[in-house]
């Protein structure tokens, strides 16, 4: 399998281990990331508040050149084009289907494109996130075929944030209120999963800039919550939410007096750990929180089942029967 | 050519829906192109592909069958009848070089007066495009030689 | 009492006619004995100024096969008229077009492209479309000049009667031509089929017919059908429902469709009403499917239908609703 | 030489009016005061028309349809010898039934007169005044035109038979067949389910008046169960249909219950021996439990019980027979069949209600999987006091009453992602479960979310104020999510509704320990078969569709099929019943005229040109097609067919002709409406 | 669907912000059910819902409007585009609010004025090198617009540089002038379009 690969900014530096492990994972899946050559920032959540079309125009270089690649080397048609982050992901997604929808708008947009020699026709490229592919396409069979070192023993909190399934400009890949895609891979790697309430709750974004307050707010919650449900760790697949939950998760103590250490690790991190390579070779040891502690817990005896929440009843010969869910299913 | 060319539409409008659909946009006073000109059918089921040809043979710059949706056909599925039959003429109209946008078939229901009068516009428009058909003038209007070559006499 | 005078001509058609009137078999006999023939270009040297030279309504008789395709025909056509008392359209050809009205299709320069230049047998050096003037020895020669449009008989001149089929079957020129020489009276001239039935080929058609549920279509060359049952019903485009009876039903009955070489019924036109019926047998886009899946369902069934416009007017092109297809190129 | 001389494509041998008479026809344009004549130059228009071939005469009028313009009519009909009408005027739907009558008065048959829609189709849709003169004149050679073609009709009678099919045991149902039954009809009553009732026998009370709903509803269960003439078949199904208005076949299967009827006393025994207990999704919602040998409810109608073979373990596993050792009159048959009965009715009322919305659809409210989430008709069952916890209010441990309860307003309604619609009947449902709630638990607190608080209808608003008064919460704002996730201590072990107070303009977290989602109304999962199977029409939502919204509510487009209750579209009960009712006064009417007279808009196959090539044979959604196999034929069957003319486009030879819309009539309108688009035929008839 | 005729019957602020949407947002749609102010996860801190917000564009009340801190606080998170009953694109319509008001010079006066400071200082970086660059854009931004602050996010950014997860120096992209051509030809079509 052969894709277009946009990593966008984060990845190169400050959430050089997302990409560090997708590499490392890639390589092991036998799924090849063509990196997009010479593309520029997506615009973020930033550019388009300030200028529409600008934003549209520089999303949209990234989008010729991609198109323009995958045509020079004869890819897939549509050709796709994969981003790891949920920002970037959306932002070409959205930019995508604007275009198609808005003819204007792309005769602007195309307009603007020509200064620099390019063109691009919407819908020329099936733009994807990374744990779509990861999960659809390589799929969780050959996912499991590849694990050789469990993940037992840990207790994990799948964290989607926003962007991912919402709000699905191209076709979704799962539900946009309550996702399940990437609780089933972590229970694919043998981890025990909690299911986060919080799951598509937002990190705060760009607030940690603007308004602290409101930005350690909504992290406080998200690490709280994770905390009740007794989760070692927080898993995630967006470079933003990971800086936001990890970074400053020490103010958020400080602000707060709390003590949480929860670390924050991609995806793509724990699918490498689980087939078996080295903390060093997934980028263990850029985070803040310290992974260490809670990885070391892989393996360990199964802990004690954790007691329920008070809230959840007990069933009783006098209690209620639950209504049944279309597909429960349990790993 | 010209933008103020007026095409000339036959509009074969099926009496459950679309007619009154059609009804509608007039008592709600919804302005649209005055260039279709209706025939009540009881069903879109009852226009014959040789209705359509007719139409467009006779001077017609566009044929629009417009019917109940899918699912609320009066005769259950009289407008699926339609729609075989419908695509099946667009393979034939295709090679017979008549564009798409000639022969159009659109669903709507008897409230959606606004939907009908948005066909009949977006159609007036993509004919005014296109350019009026004038089948027996431009397609079949071929001289005999003999009437060429006397008018040629005459022309000088 | 003189004998009535017979003439036959052959315009743009292949030929065929003319041998379906001489397999009537020993009644040819009586042709020539009821009859004084006095133009058959085919069977005997007349010329065209022997026709001239006749006064206006000479020929008692005249069937005249083929297409209007060139400046030719259409002379003889006029000319003809003016010398017939009865004038027949006889055959496919001069009733509906037939194959050649197949060109239709296209256009002349583009027929001329694959006959003369995009043939792989020609030789390519020499540009050898045939021109319209050519200088001989003996003086300048120029060709019949060739028309855009191909027209049936009756599109050029008024017609008395037509006998269609392509070609007619010999026992329908015999009954013909029997109650001419019979002196039975004909139905008052205007257009009028005579020689074939009024109703469709399925009704001499024996193979065994059910209600029709058609989910893809196939050519002929697709399929070897299940004998005894409708060609319809299997899947082939067999032309039978819109086409005239008279045939006696001979190609489905051998498991060949029929293509509809009898032309339509009165009044009809034969791949318009065949498309129609076509299409309201095909068995896809049920009322369970949503919008888009009908469309789809059902356009994946049609798409099966190869050349529609040659399959539903393979004959009676030239005499439908449109007779022609429309070209984008000016000037043709 | 005619120039149709080589266009033998309009020409048919049945075409002409004939040689008897020459057209002559009287065409009449109406000002409809303004309406038309400030938009279209009428009398342009009907000096034109005067003109025209076969117009013998042309004139323009204020109000044609007024009682003047039609003695105009009748008069130049009389005098005139005018033997076609074309009125230019509105829409036929408006007054076509009107000058079909003016003709009928002068002598004129009613289909040899011809409505060119020149208002709704003309002036009122443009201002554009030489536009519209030249289409109304279009229109009206199109309709002169047409009108020379038009033949002579004679209306249809069908006799009527006076036994009606109700479909669906709910209130409208069995209020109308009771009305039937009542005025001296025989009526047939088929319900799916085991016992009639439908959903408002889950109910406790109902809104506003709080009558028990089982004391209101039971009674006239028993009386649909006693009444001589209603024939009454629970645990059946329809499977076809076939006829048409006043003749029906219908074929019923009745499904094995498993249980002798004319043996079981209905004692109940069985049931209470029956070792097998499972959820029942049914009835109970999910909340309760049923055995495999069952009744709905203690009260149900028929009083036998059906054994329901998926669970019962003989069935399953070949032994237990528990119900059949312990009844004491050998009711039980596990060797029941089931049954086909063929029924000839005259009318059939559909009405075979809703099904609630699916509130797991809606993930952000947790129901399924936060425990204390109940839908409304879970509720419904909790607080009625037959039900699962015997009326008590209690959250689903079964015992812990709620102190705190949230109900969501508009789950599934009022929604473009599930339904645009308002469900109607929810708001009044809710502020009858605040009352319920504080009536049972005393001192609970009830919050209801709404985005508007719908209660027009009779005592409805007093009722709503009753429940402000006795200390509901009424929020005004649309619940954004219910979560178990707590931010704080305030929260904790709780359910918590965050929603924007859109009174106060700010964000709100509000912890309950119980959540109602007021689910929505929504058509049947199988609506659109059943719409299939009885040939009406169904909207994108699955509601069936009525004839006319306001003025016809009960009746569908197909003639003979009625429609009652919320398969119509969402209600509470007073409207159910009320159409229940309606339906049936109109079944009633129907029969009482023992004939019914049809439009003659109809197709008819020529079998001297049919060539029996069986094209048509299964186009017919009526199935007034037949083949005769002895004479190869096929044959409408002029009852049965309600002329939509499928079959008539569909036939390759022309077989088949639809009257009043026959081809050369279409034919000869596509050329009058083209009349100033006509090229001329480029004739080679003579040389140059 | 605000069509012409629906349009014409709406505030003038209304059709502006329709006019300067790039898809059609449906905002007459809006059933003031407060969906959207429910679950925001900023909600608390704004000082109009979006909701609200939408009933005063419908007034026409554009100052207030432009310069109330709503936009700013908006994460982009989607969760209530994502539930609007009404499909109204509201992301959207807070991107449209943000560059009106910068346009109209409130965005500085505004409570969240550090907003529009962050978003310039982003594009700039973006505009001057292809791509973010994270130590700039933090060091520039508090050093211009929140000087006092600079103290508070120190220690993140040591963080950062100590794990190597902060560049000192930007990358920018190799065709630096074929994207600044664009982004000025995109500038260029903006202005004749406003003019």
């Amino acid at each position: 399998m052969r894709y277009g690969y946009y990593p966008g900014c984060s990845l190169e530096r400050n959430a050089s281990a997302y990409h560090t492990s997708l590499m490392a994972v890639a390589e092991r899946l036998g799924v090849e990331f063509a990196e997009v050559d010479d593309w520029n920032c997506c615009g973020a959540t930033e550019f388009i508040a300030v200028n529409r079309l600008r934003a549209y125009a520089l999303a949209s270089r990234n989008l010729a050149l991609a198109a323009d690649q995958a045509r020079s080397t004869n890819g897939a048609d549509p050709a796709q084009l994969v981003a790891p982050c949920s920002a970037c992901f959306l932002n070409l997604s959205k930019v995508d289907r604007y275009l198609e929808d808005s003819p204007a708008l792309a005769a602007d947009v195309n307009a603007a494109l020509a200064a620099g020699g390019l063109h691009y026709e919407a819908g020329s490229l099936r733009i994807r996130h990374l744990l779509d592919v990861i999960v659809n396409d390589v799929g969780y069979e050959q996912i499991a075929a590849r694990v050789n070192s469990p993940l037992r023993g840990m207790r994990i909190a799948p964290y989607y944030g926003c962007l991912i399934v919402r709000p699905g400009f191209r076709e979704r890949f799962d539900d946009p209120e309550y996702p399940t895609s990437l609780d089933k891979l972590m229970r694919v790697l043998g981890a025990q999963v909690v299911d986060f309430p919080l799951k598509t709750h937002c990190c705060g974004g760009h607030m940690t800039q603007i308004s602290r307050d409101v930005a350690l707010e909504l992290i406080r919650r998200l690490l709280k919550n994770a905390a009740d449900y007794q989760a070692d760790m927080i898993v995630t697949l967006c470079p933003m939410c990971q800086l936001n939950l990890d970074a400053f998760q020490e103010s958020v103590n400080e602000q707060f007096g709390t003590n949480y250490r929860i670390p924050i690790l991609f995806f793509t991190q724990l699918m490498g750990l689980a087939f078996g390579l080295s903390p060093a070779a997934v980028g263990i040891g850029k985070e803040f929180i310290d992974a260490r502690p809670a990885l070391a817990k892989i393996g360990a005896a199964a802990e004690p089942a954790a007691p329920a929440p008070k809230r959840k009843p007990r069933r009783s010969d006098q209690g209620l029967p639950l209504p049944q869910m279309p597909e429960e299913e349990q790993p | 050519m010209e933008n103020h060319f007026q095409p000339i539409i036959v509009g074969f409008l099926c009496n459950w829906c679309s007619y009154r659909a059609a009804d509608l946009a007039g008592t709600a006073r919804i302005h649209y192109a005055p260039t279709m000109r209706p025939i009540r059918v009881m069903c879109t089921a009852r226009v014959e592909p040789e209705f359509v040809l007719k139409a467009l043979r006779e001077g017609a710059d566009g044929v629009l069958i417009a019917g109940c949706h899918p699912g609320e056909c009066h005769y259950v599925e009289g407008n699926i009848k339609a729609l075989r039959r419908f695509t099946l003429l667009k393979a034939l109209l295709r090679q017979f070089g008549i564009e798409e946008a000639r022969v159009q078939l659109v669903w709507a229901a008897a409230s959606e007066g606004k939907q009908l009068a948005e066909a009949v516009d977006r159609m007036t428009e993509e004919l005014r495009a296109l350019g009026p058909l004038r089948w027996r003038e431009t397609v079949l209007g071929e001289q005999p030689v003999a009437r060429r070559m006397a008018e040629a006499e005459v022309g000088g | 009492m003189a004998k009535p005078t017979f003439a036959m001509y052959w315009a743009a058609s292949c030929g065929g006619c003319e041998i379906s009137l001489l397999n009537i078999g020993e009644k040819i006999l009586d042709v020539d004995a009821a009859f004084q023939v006095v133009f058959w270009p085919c069977v005997a040297d007349f010329k065209y100024s022997d026709v001239e030279g006749y006064p206006d309504g000479y020929i008692d008789l005249c069937l005249f096969n083929g297409a209007i395709r060139n400046s030719e025909n259409e002379e003889l056509a006029h000319l003809l008229r003016r010398k017939s008392k009865t004038l027949v359209a006889f055959g496919s050809c001069a009733y509906e077009g037939c194959a050649p009205g197949l060109a239709n299709l296209t256009t002349n320069a583009a027929t001329m492209r694959t006959i003369y230049t995009d043939c792989l047998t020609t030789d390519e050096t020499r540009d050898r479309l045939p021109q319209p003037l050519s200088m001989v020895p003996e003086g300048e020669i120029r060709i019949p000049v060739l028309y855009e449009t191909v027209r049936a008989l009756d599109q050029v001149v008024p017609v008395d009667y037509i006998i269609p089929g392509c070609p007619p079957e010999a026992h329908q020129i015999a009954a013909v031509i029997q109650a001419v020489i019979s002196g039975v009276p004909l139905p008052a001239p205007g257009g009028k089929v005579i020689g074939a039935g009024t109703v469709a080929v399925c009704e001499e058609c024996p193979l065994a017919k059910n209600v029709k549920q058609i989910t893809r279509f196939y050519r002929p060359y697709e399929l070897v059908p299940e004998p005894g049952i409708c060609l319809l019903e299997q899947g082939l485009v067999c032309m039978g429902p819109a086409t005239r009876s008279g045939c006696g039903a001979l190609c489905p009955q051998v498991g060949m469709r029929c293509e509809g070489c009898y032309g339509p019924l009165d009044g009809q036109d034969q791949g318009a009403r065949m498309l129609s019926a076509i299409a309201s047998v095909v068995a896809a886009g049920g009322p369970d499917q949503d919008e888009a899946e009908q469309e789809h369902a059902i356009a994946a069934v049609m798409d099966t239908l190869a050349d529609p416009a040659g399959t539903f007017y393979r004959f009676s092109l030239a005499h439908s609703l449109l007779r022609r297809v429309r070209v984008a190129e000016p000037g043709t | 030489m005619s120039p149709e001389h080589a266009d033998r494509t309009r020409g048919s041998p049945h075409g002409a009016p004939g040689a008897e008479q020459e057209p002559r026809v009287g065409v009449y344009v109406c000002h409809c005061g303004h309406n038309i004549a400030n938009t279209v130059a009428v009398d342009e228009v009907a000096e034109w028309a005067g003109g025209q071939a076969h117009v013998t005469v042309a004139r323009d009028y204020k109000f044609m349809c007024s009682s003047l313009g039609q003695e105009l009519i009748e008069q130049d009909i009389k005098e005139r010898g005018l033997n076609r009408v074309v009125v230019a005027a509105c829409s036929p739907h408006m007054h076509e039934k009107t000058f079909r009558n003016t003709c009928q008065r002068a002598g004129l048959n009613p289909f040899l007169f011809e409505m060119a829609n020149i208002r709704e189709l003309g002036s009122w849709a443009t201002d554009d005044r030489e536009a519209a003169t030249q289409k109304a004149k279009a229109q009206v050679k199109g309709a002169v035109e047409r009108a020379v073609l038009q033949r002579p009709l004679d209306p249809l009678y069908v006799d009527i038979n006076p036994n009606t099919l109700v479909v669906g045991g709910g209130i409208a149902g069995l209020t109308a067949a009771l009305e039937l039954a009542n005025a001296g009809y025989h009526v047939y009553l088929v319900e799916r389910d085991s016992s009639i009732g439908g959903h408002m026998a889950k109910l406790d009370k109902t809104f506003p008046t709080l009558d028990c709903a089982a004391c209101i509803l039971t009674p006239k269960m028993v009386d649909a169960e006693n009444h001589p003439n209603i024939t009454l078949m629970t645990w059946s199904e329809v499977l076809s249909v076939h006829g048409y208005v006043g003749n029906f076949s219908v074929r019923v299967r009745k499904r094995a219950r498993f249980i002798n009827e004319e043996l079981c006393t209905g004692c109940g025994t069985c049931v209470e021996k029956c070792p097998v207990r499972i959820i029942d999704q049914n009835f109970e919602v999910g909340l309760g439990y049923r055995k495999a040998v069952y009744r709905n409810f203690p009260q149900a109608i028929p009083k036998y019980p059906v054994i329901d073979p998926d669970n019962c373990t003989f069935f399953q596993r070949g032994k237990c027979r528990a119900c059949e050792i312990v009844c004491p009159t050998d009711a039980i048959d596990f060797k029941q069949k089931d049954e086909i009965v063929d029924l000839e009715i005259g009318n059939i009322i559909l009405a075979t209600g809703y099904e609630q919305f699916d509130a797991r659809t809606i993930p952000q409210y947790g129901y399924g999987r936060l425990a204390n989430v109940f839908t409304s008709m879970e509720f419904e069952r909790m607080v009625n006091a037959a039900g699962p916890t015997a009326g008590r209010v209690v959250l689903r441990d079964g015992v812990t009453a709620p102190k705190r309860v949230g109900i969501i307003h508009c789950v599934g309604s009022r929604d473009k992602k599930y339904h645009e619609y308002c469900s109607r009947a929810c708001c009044m449902a809710a502020l009858k479960f605040a009352h319920l709630v504080h009536e049972r638990v005393p001192e609970a607190e009830v919050f209801n979310f709404y985005i508007d608080i719908r209660a027009a209808g009779k005592h409805y608003e007093e009722f709503y104020h009753r429940v402000l008064s006795e200390g509901a919460h009424l929020i005004r704002g649309r619940v954004a999510e219910v979560t178990d996730a707590a931010r704080g201590p305030g929260e904790e072990g709780q359910l918590i509704i965050q929603v924007e107070d859109t009174l106060i303009g700010k964000q709100r977290r509000i912890p309950v320990d119980m959540v109602i989602l007021m689910a929505g109304m929504e058509a049947r999962k199988d609506a659109r078969q059943v719409a299939n199977l009885f040939g009406l029409g169904c909207d994108f939502e699955g509601w069936f569709t009525e004839r006319h919204a306001k003025l016809d509510p009960v009746v569908t487009m197909t003639e003979g099929i009625l429609i009652a209750g919320a398969c119509q579209g969402p209600k509470a009960i007073p409207e159910s019943v009320a159409q229940g009712s309606a339906a049936a006064a109109r079944v009633a009417g129907m029969i009482g005229q023992r004939t019914m007279k049809m439009e003659p808009v109809r197709a008819s196959i020529d079998a001297d040109s049919c060539s029996g090539c069986r094209i048509c044979n299964n186009l017919c959604p009526y199935h007034a097609i037949v083949y005769h196999e002895d004479r190869r034929v096929s044959e409408v069957l002029t009852a049965l067919c309600q002329g939509c003319g499928a079959c008539v486009a569909a036939c390759p030879s022309a077989a088949i002709s639809g009257a009043h819309f026959t081809r050369d009539q279409v034919m000869a309108q596509i050329e009058g409406i083209l009349w100033d688009a006509r090229q001329p035929e480029v004739l080679w008839l003579e040389p140059a | 669907m605000a069509t012409s005729a629906t349009l014409s019957r709406t505030s003038a602020f209304f059709r502006e912000v329709i006019a300067d949407t790039p898809t059609d947002p449906h905002l007459e749609a809006c059933l003031q059910c407060g969906t959207c102010g429910g679950s925001c996860p900023s909600g608390p801190d704004m000082d109009h819902t979006p909701r609200t917000l939408f009933a005063m564009i419908a007034a026409g009340m554009r100052e207030p409007v432009l310069r109330s801190n709503t936009p700013w606080y908006c994460v982009s998170c989607y969760a209530c585009v994502e539930r609007c009953p009404q499909d109204i694109h509201i992301t959207d319509v807070m991107y449209t609010l943000k560059r009106l008001a910068i346009k109209a010079g409130y965005a500085s006066q505004s409570s969240a004025a550090r907003a529009p400071g962050f978003s310039q200082t982003f594009i700039d970086h973006v505009e001057n090198y292809g791509r973010s660059f994270e130590l700039g854009l933090i060091t520039r931004y508090y050093l211009r617009h929140r000087p006092l602050d600079a103290l508070k996010v120190a220690p993140i950014g040591m963080g950062l540089l100590k794990r190597r997860r902060l560049d000192l120096s930007p990358r920018p992209i190799r065709q630096l002038d074929q994207l600044k051509a664009i982004l000025e030809r995109a500038r260029e079509i903006d202005n004749a379009k406003s003019a």
